[in-house]
């Protein structure tokens, strides 16, 4: 059959679901963060897949502004992630539970 | 033809590199695949005729965000124990798959309204005009040059020295 | 004007109460005196009016001289009145009770010298003097109910005036509790009464009760309600627990309760609502029973009673008894046909306050006088004294005729009254005739059992270091009393009492002694005299060897039928204290506040375990949030 | 415009709580005069709305009425009828002697008499307060003061009985603001008037009637107590100072009363009718259950409490009987047991203050050592037990022969009477403490212990006045109070 849209939502559905395991599973800091571009980005194929398909291109801006979203939070949570280890010596996130009270 | 070929060499190279990020032990060689996964979906861009996007793909994650990456784990001594995965690890899988599977059966399910005829000529003016015209989004695109300019001002504050 | 002297016949005493109360104890308690001599000029007030309302009463139309009322309260349908009444009964009443109280306040200056609450044992028996004056004179029930509490109170205050005695303390408390038994009863029938009649007014009870109107089962529960407020106060079976015990108080005190002011009370409500209550067959035949059997029953009691106080007490309750059984044998009469509704109600009430009218004076006289002879001995028990005649020779007189008085021996006030009530047992409830006549014979032992012991023989040493010097006769303002009483425990069978309450109950002076049925009791009251001479007088019979022969029933006597016993120990101690009441404590502790604090446990318990799902882990929150969106996702699935 | 005397009265003492929170320094005897004043003057104030008083008039008196918040029809409304005024009298009354009674606080002052101003002004307020949300605010605010009080100048488990007090009464509260919200959107108003010449019975389906009447009375049942609601009681009462024990016991549990004739029964005259078996058989056997606890209490505050839950039986059996003679009985008990239990209270309070000891087992002997002490005790504890010339009797008799002619409830003969036993317990209780507090002979470790002094005599001996007044002549309360209770039976028969 031949690519359609629902190939690239399907895609999309499978690059979420697998950064959604690594976000959960993961104990590096470093991989969650990394996990977590990967949902961005399986958000983004989803957008542009829309986009190319519905024939509107707001999608696609859209993605520009995720792109400046993801690329800020890289930053920022980067920053978070050094800023910790500095304080703890780790970056193991079963170490942390600040949540608590 | 051709294009669906691409399609398919890209989908399964994206999404074994993603598997590979999230399964690896080794840090480092997560980082390399995220960066290989950030490729391929550039090209899935391409093949969505999104020319533009395919570009700042490139640039920004490949580029940018990679490098960060590499940088992060390098200032980041945990880098040595590698990756392992936490005690949540089977309920993760758990929640994923089934998450996987309420999302595929629902896209599969729904009625998408397709436009057939497939465009070809590059989007890099459109989104221009979408952004820049009378009604677009400066405003947003505005709020979000100051979000990067706050980020970084944030990221050198949090990572200063005391 | 004559309402304002009615009045005041016992407002005097209220007013000496409120002198000593406000004034004398705070301001001149170094002068205790001031407090004897207002509450005896008070008392003194409340008799001369008391002797002219008798007069006046005599003379007035109907023989009432005041009936008023006033509006107190008014709230929708319900109006209480206050309200007083001055006919011949409370004539009677207020004679006799102002007498015996002003004698009492006399010899209580003596008996009372130097001790501490001096100017408080004045006010108390002010207050108590003009209780039991407000309660002979009240004209509706709530009015009598007030004073009615205000008597047991001044009961309580008096009983329990030596307070740092424990026993005294303790005794207090019984007469108030179980009278307040008898008052519940009384409380329940007036409100009952009121209910259904629509007023307290005792008048206008009696009107209702005789026409008919009142009757059938109403008319019983009320009558009986009200006779077991009678039998709280008068200490009749099975309330009467409390009146040997009160002999804890100072001993002019217990003249007065025996008298005049406390126990009389009983009876006299008997006997002012003696027409409403005589209405009923079932509550007047309940009234003459309960009578007849506290009169043997205590009598019997009294036989063993080592304390000369506590043998006057049994006397009294027997006593009182003896009223009961008149009015009751009058209205079974009255019930059973025998005697029309006229001569009836006048007839009960006839009988009954003629005793109490002569009881007052002799109990009295008995009573002060063993007062006097604790005074000089220490000691209120009759194994400690002995040969007292020669040292206390007005006394031993005085007492004599006392107890000849109250052993019914012709011609001393004792016979009369007696007779009456004798005459009327024997024609309307022969069985309690018969126990009546026993108890004659009984009353006579004990009281000579007392004479003997306490006057003849040898001194057998009293109160070891209580009046270190040589016995001597009580000081004058003590035998004075005693004297003037004598006088009346002689001559107040003479009074026409009856005549002046509306019924003849005397027999001519040597006319009396020409009936069978004054011969038996005078057979009887002799024979008690003589076993009591020759078993303690003349010690032809040893008292130890009866005992011992009579064992069991003896220690039954002694420890007073155990009643004492199966009211405190079993029903207070065990059944309730031990058993109710903890556990209701138990429940009240672990079911009720157990279920306030178990809902309270529950919220805190819960969040606990709630609390540990509250990692601090990021990943497991970010679990979380997908399982919540995965439940709404299949919560739409479901439901779409 | 009138003067508005109620607001005066209300929130005076809330100027007198700025002033003392303001003055500068901590010199206890200006902090106390100054709470002394402003309370004598709120006193004196609802002493001359009580002459003021017009008694033959029918409906509130002294009114001030404002929009608050218009759009919920909300309104600032205050005012006194025959029901409410002599309860407005009562508070004030024990107010002004609560701050005497505390004149030998010495522990954190300038607070303590904020507090204490404070908690009089909450519960002015429910009395006066003719609209349901500001009775609802009045209602809550007087908690908080009340905690503050327990939990920190209390003795014993006071955090405990503290939170506990607090959180049961928020819990009867929240049910009391969702029926007063049902009810709302109901009727569309909060106005009490109103509300009560509605005749909502008939209006609403007897569902809704009646869920609405129950939601709101387990706020009243909790504060009156009724049991099984009292369990607060004994442990609030014990653990908190003593002036606060005597305004608990004193004004606070009648604001349970007051809601119940004020809001339940006045705006649901035949659902209460409908349920007043229940209320009468709960009510006998609080009596009975009160006293039978009492009896077995050793703590001298916990024998008084627990009698406050067998006296308050006597209200709620008045109450419920529903008939004009027996509520105004009801609520000249509540009056009456405001100002015994005050007193009895404060006795304690004293013995305490004195001896350092609180046990019955551990006292005796006292009346040598502390004769007007023992003397007013006793007299408190008469009037308590009912005796005839205090305000016991007067109260209880009223209460007594109103319920047993009352004709709302078949065989409520029967329960009147299973509640005059209540009258021999309490002779038991009563005189079984005084006995073993006061009588027998006195014990050394007690000699040199102080009677009471001339500011303590000052206030026993107003209680007594008052107690042995409202004995002798309560037909001065019963002419302003029947003048409320009228037009309530007037809806029940009409």
């Amino acid at each position: 059959m031949a690519v359609g849209l629902e190939h690239f939502l399907v895609l999309s559905a499978v690059l979420f679901a697998i950064g959604l395991y690594g976000v959960l599973a993961k104990r590096n800091a470093v991989v969650i963060l990394m996990s977590i571009e990967i949902m961005l980005t399986a958000v983004n194929i989803a957008m542009v897949a829309f986009s190319r398909y519905g024939q509107f291109i707001t999608g696609q801006v859209f993605v520009i502004f995720i792109m400046v979203v993801a690329a800020a939070e890289v930053a920022v949570g980067l920053a978070l992630i050094i800023a910790i280890y500095r304080s703890k010596k780790t970056v193991d996130s079963e170490k942390f539970d600040l949540m608590k009270w | 033809m051709g294009m669906d070929i691409a399609f398919w060499i890209l989908a399964v190279v994206s999404v074994a590199s993603a598997l590979a990020v999230v399964l690896t032990r080794d840090l480092f060689r997560a980082a390399l695949f995220l960066v290989l996964c950030f490729f391929t979906v550039a090209g899935i861009y391409a093949t969505l005729s999104a020319d533009f996007l395919a570009g700042a793909q490139v640039l920004i994650y490949v580029g940018a965000i990679g490098v960060f990456i590499i940088f992060a784990i390098m200032l980041t001594r945990d880098s040595r124990q590698g990756s392992p995965s936490g005690r949540l690890r089977l309920p993760a899988l758990f929640i994923g798959f089934l998450f996987l599977a309420t999302m595929i059966f629902a896209l599969v399910n729904t009625d998408w309204n397709v436009v057939a005829e497939v465009p070809t000529e590059s989007t890099t003016s459109a989104i221009a005009h979408a952004i820049f015209s009378e009604d677009g989004f400066v405003l947003a695109f505005e709020i979000a040059a100051a979000l990067m300019l706050a980020a970084i001002i944030g990221a050198i504050v949090l990572v200063r020295d005391k | 004007m004559p309402n304002i002297a009615v009045w005041a016949i016992f407002l005097l005493p209220f007013l000496s109460f409120l002198i000593i109360g406000l004034i004398l104890r705070p301001f001149f308690n170094n002068r205790p005196m001031l407090s004897a001599y207002t509450t005896i000029i008070a008392i003194a007030g409340s008799l001369i009016l008391s002797i002219w309302a008798l007069i006046a009463v005599n003379g007035a139309e109907n023989h009432v001289l005041t009936d008023v009322s006033y509006q107190w309260l008014s709230i929708g349908d319900l109006v209480i009145n206050i309200g007083i009444t001055m006919d011949s009964l409370a004539a009677i009443m207020v004679v006799t009770v102002s007498t015996i109280s002003l004698l009492v306040q006399i010899y209580s200056i003596g008996y009372m010298k130097g001790d501490g609450g001096f100017a408080r044992y004045f006010a108390f028996m002010s207050l108590f003097t003009g209780s039991m004056l407000g309660l002979v004179m009240a004209n509706n029930l709530l009015f009598l109910f007030l004073f009615w509490e205000g008597v047991g109170l001044c009961s309580y205050l008096l009983i329990g005036f030596w307070f740092h005695k424990p026993s005294a303390a303790r005794a207090a408390m019984k007469a108030f509790l179980v009278t307040r038994i008898g008052d519940f009863g009384f409380l329940v029938a007036v409100i009952f009464l009121y209910v259904k009649t629509g007023t307290f007014d005792i008048g206008e009870l009696h009107e209702l009760a005789l026409a008919g109107v009142l009757g059938g089962t109403t008319l019983t529960l009320a009558a009986i309600g009200i006779f077991s407020g009678a039998v709280g106060k008068s200490g009749q079976f099975p309330l009467h627990t409390w009146l040997p015990d009160a002999m804890e108080g100072p001993t002019p005190v217990s003249a007065l309760i025996h008298a005049a002011t406390m126990v009389t009370a009983g009876v006299y409500l008997i006997a002012r609502m003696f027409p409403m209550i005589a209405s009923s067959e079932t509550a007047i035949t309940v009234v003459a029973i309960i009578g007849g059997f506290t009169a043997i029953f205590a009598a019997s009691m009294g036989l063993v009673a080592t304390d000369i106080k506590r043998v006057l007490a049994f006397s009294t309750i027997s006593q009182l008894g003896y009223m009961m059984l008149g009015m009751g044998a009058v209205g079974m009469g009255y019930a059973s046909g025998a005697i029309d509704e006229h001569h009836a109600m006048a007839l009960g009430v006839a009988v009954a306050i003629f005793h109490l009218f002569t009881h007052a004076f002799f109990k009295a006289l008995l009573f002060l006088g063993s007062g006097s002879v604790s005074h000089a001995t220490g000691t209120f028990d009759m194994r400690k004294m002995g040969g007292l005649r020669k040292i206390q020779p007005w006394t031993y007189a005085t007492f004599l005729i006392g107890s000849l008085s109250l052993a019914g021996i012709w011609p001393l006030a004792g016979f009369w009254s007696k007779e009456g009530i004798l005459h009327e047992a024997n024609a309307y409830a022969p069985v309690l005739f018969w126990l009546a006549m026993i108890t004659v014979f009984m009353t006579a032992f004990y009281m000579f059992r007392a004479v003997f012991l306490t006057f003849h023989g040898e001194y057998r040493g009293g109160e070891e270091g209580s009046h270190g010097h040589g016995l001597h006769e009580s000081p004058k303002i003590i035998i004075i009393p005693l004297v003037i009483l004598a006088v009346f425990a002689v001559i107040a069978g003479w009074l026409p009492v009856g005549d002046f309450l509306g019924a003849d109950v005397h027999f001519s002076f040597f006319g009396a002694l020409t009936s069978w049925l004054a011969w038996v009791s005078l057979i009887f009251g002799f024979a008690g005299i003589l076993l009591a001479y020759a078993i303690y007088g003349r010690k032809l019979l040893s008292a130890e060897s009866i005992g011992k022969s009579l064992g069991p029933i003896y220690t039954l006597l002694i420890r007073k039928y155990f009643i004492d016993e199966l009211y405190e120990r079993i029903f207070l101690m065990r059944f309730l204290v031990d058993g109710v009441f903890v556990v209701l404590g138990w429940i009240d502790a672990h079911i009720v506040d157990g279920a306030v604090n178990g809902v309270a446990m529950v919220t805190m318990t819960g969040g606990k375990v709630m609390r540990r799902l509250e990692t601090g882990q990021l990943q497991v929150y970010g679990l979380a949030i997908f399982v919540g969106i995965l439940a709404i996702v299949a919560f739409l699935f479901m439901f779409n | 415009m009138e003067f508005p005397y109620l607001s005066a009265i209300i929130f005076l003492p809330v100027i007198g709580a700025i002033i003392i929170a303001l003055l500068p320094g901590a010199n206890p005897r200006r902090i106390k005069l100054t709470a002394a004043l402003f309370t004598a003057v709120s006193f004196a104030l609802s002493l001359a709305l009580f002459a003021m008083f017009d008694r033959s008039i029918d409906g509130p008196q002294f009114v001030e009425q404002f929009s608050w918040i218009p759009a919920f029809n909300v309104q600032y409304f205050l005012g006194v009828d025959g029901l409410s005024l002599p309860l407005v009298l009562l508070t004030t009354f024990i107010g002004f002697l609560a701050v005497l009674i505390s004149w030998k606080v010495d522990l954190r002052i300038k607070e303590y008499f904020a507090w204490l101003l404070l908690l009089e002004m909450g519960i002015l307020g429910v009395f006066c307060s003719l609209d349901l949300i500001l009775f609802f605010i009045f209602w809550e605010v007087e908690l908080i003061p009340m905690y503050m009080l327990i939990s920190i100048w209390g003795t014993g488990r006071k955090e405990y009985s503290a939170i506990k007090f607090v959180l049961y009464t928020l819990f009867g509260s929240a049910f009391m603001l969702a029926g007063i919200l049902l009810l709302y959107l109901q009727a569309g108003t909060f106005d009490m008037i109103v509300l009560a010449g509605m005749g909502l019975d008939s209006i609403l389906s007897s569902m809704m009637a009646g869920g609405i009447f129950f939601l709101i009375i387990v706020a009243y049942a909790i504060k009156l107590p009724i049991v099984p609601f009292h369990t607060w009681l004994p442990d609030a009462h014990t653990d908190a100072p003593t002036a606060v024990s005597v305004v608990l016991a004193g004004v606070l549990l009648k604001m349970g009363g007051y809601g119940m004739i004020r809001v339940s029964v006045s705006i649901f005259p035949e659902t209460a009718e409908r349920y007043a078996l229940l209320f009468v058989v709960i009510a006998v056997i609080g009596v009975i259950y009160g006293a039978a606890l009492t009896l077995r209490q050793t703590d001298l505050k916990k024998l008084i409490a627990y009698s406050s839950v067998s006296h308050m039986g006597f209200v709620l059996l008045g109450i419920f009987a529903l008939s004009e003679v027996s509520m105004t009985g009801a609520v000249l008990q509540m009056v009456s047991h405001g100002v015994i239990t005050g007193l009895l209270f404060a006795m304690v309070g004293l013995v305490y203050y004195k001896t350092h000891e609180r046990s019955i087992p551990r006292l005796g002997g006292l009346v040598r050592q502390m004769p007007v002490i023992a003397v007013v005790f006793s007299i408190a504890g008469f009037a308590a037990l009912g005796l005839p010339g205090t305000s016991g009797f007067a109260a209880e008799a009223i209460t007594f022969v109103g319920s047993y002619g009352s004709t709302i409830v078949s065989g409520i003969e029967i329960y009147t009477i299973l509640a005059i036993t209540g009258v021999v317990f309490s002779a038991g209780y009563i005189l079984w403490m005084l006995r073993r507090v006061f009588y027998g002979p006195p014990w050394d470790e007690y000699n040199g212990v102080p009677d009471a002094d001339r500011l303590e005599k000052v206030y026993i001996f107003a209680f007594v006045a008052v107690i042995m007044l409202i004995g002798l002549y309560p037909v001065i309360f019963t002419n302003v109070i029947k003048m409320g209770i009228q037009p309530i039976v007037g809806m029940i028969n009409g």
